[in-house]
């Protein structure tokens, strides 16, 4: 399990091509990419901030890591998470997972970026010509963290 | 003590609430809390408004009875945004 | 909608990031990549053959995405899947989505690939230190295919 | 006509089955099918044990009681395993 937060902009193709390299006994990888769109909702961004906690912000996306990885019996997990500013078209996040099939490694893949949404401690805040406002949760990913609380 | 604001509490909190002075009445992390409503009254309404979740020294608390101590690092979180 | 059929090795990561590239409308990225493995239920695995039909293979992958991107609202949809011998370790597919948000594009990406499994016009012989077998679809493949048959 | 077989068929299919010369009561594909297993029994016994797909000029035809005629590419499918 590779778990990083980084404050400089990372290659997320180049990140999964490393997890994935010489591991011709895994058949499945999945991966997500969160980019940093140039609008959302209509309203143009120009680039966001995230906040984080530090000594605080990386073990408790491990532990949320680790629980998946358990739950889902998919150790081979990488994520990589952005802090600091960040420019429309770079990666926020990456989530991968390598496993024997691609049922388990979906499943993994979604529900630790689930969990990312709501329970990283992480804070964005997005910047566009009107100013910044920081983001609140969306609705459906509250939606899906209830679910996924009530399965566990 | 040291008391982290993360998110937009951070650009709510004046400085100073940082490395605080306590007066002895504040025993419990709820009475921490009341207190910083107190003195920061626009920090203390946001953090009223939404669900702020608290962090000693790096760990979640959710027991805000907990007695505040000395060298403790406190942490108020809003909710998380990340992914 | 990009589909390619290829007898050559492909670098999937490369593939991706050519995919995702200056795309900053889309906040999400989800890929699939299904590697040659150097063994399967205990056997070992020296190679794979894909037997395709020309002419007929790739349009009829290129109709099942097309289902996909039209029933869960993802046009960007991107299929590689190699045909011919394949070595352990390389990519034998590749399915990505750019989406909006993420839940369409997992989602896409994933039934997608249940269609690839069941009803993409190719052929799969694992070659092994014992000689060589013709791949049946796995049981829980077949089933997964029969509920996306219900759904739609 | 020409007759293809894919994936597992195709090793089982003599050579000389791919451009065939059929009789005149060959008129549907269910026929053809038939007259398959004439030709080449072991072919014809797993054609007959598994989920055989039937392509005319490459678009997937059900119906087998459809008629072939001179110039159609008929292919015969075993269970796909892409992906």
């Amino acid at each position: 399990m590779d778990i990083r937060i980084t404050a400089a902009p990372f290659d997320p193709h180049a990140e999964c091509a490393a997890f994935a390299a010489d591991r011709a006994d895994a058949g499945a990888l999945v991966s997500f990419v969160g980019l940093c769109r140039q609008e959302t909702a209509g309203r143009a961004v120009t680039g966001l901030t995230i906040d984080h906690y530090e000594g605080f912000t990386q073990t408790q996306i491990a532990d949320l890591a680790a629980d998946v990885a358990r739950r889902y019996r998919v150790p081979d997990l990488l994520v990589i998470h952005r802090i600091g500013p960040i420019l429309p078209g770079e990666a926020i996040v990456l989530v991968a997972a390598l496993s024997t099939h691609r049922g388990a490694a979906f499943e993994a893949v979604q529900v630790l970026m689930d969990y990312l949404k709501t329970d990283a401690p992480l804070w964005k805040k997005e910047t566009g010509p009107d100013g910044a406002r920081w983001v609140e949760p969306r609705q459906d990913d509250r939606l899906r963290r209830a679910a996924l609380e009530n399965q566990a | 003590m040291q008391l982290v604001f993360l998110g937009k509490f951070g650009e709510l909190a004046p400085k100073g609430l940082a490395s605080p002075t306590l007066p002895d009445d504040v025993r419990t992390l709820a009475d921490l809390k009341d207190w910083i409503a107190g003195q920061a009254p626009v920090l203390g309404k946001a953090m009223a408004l939404t669900t702020t979740r608290v962090a000693v020294n790096r760990a979640l608390v959710h027991d805000l009875s907990r007695p505040v101590r000395a060298d403790d690092e406190i942490a108020f979180l809003p909710p998380m945004s990340g992914g």
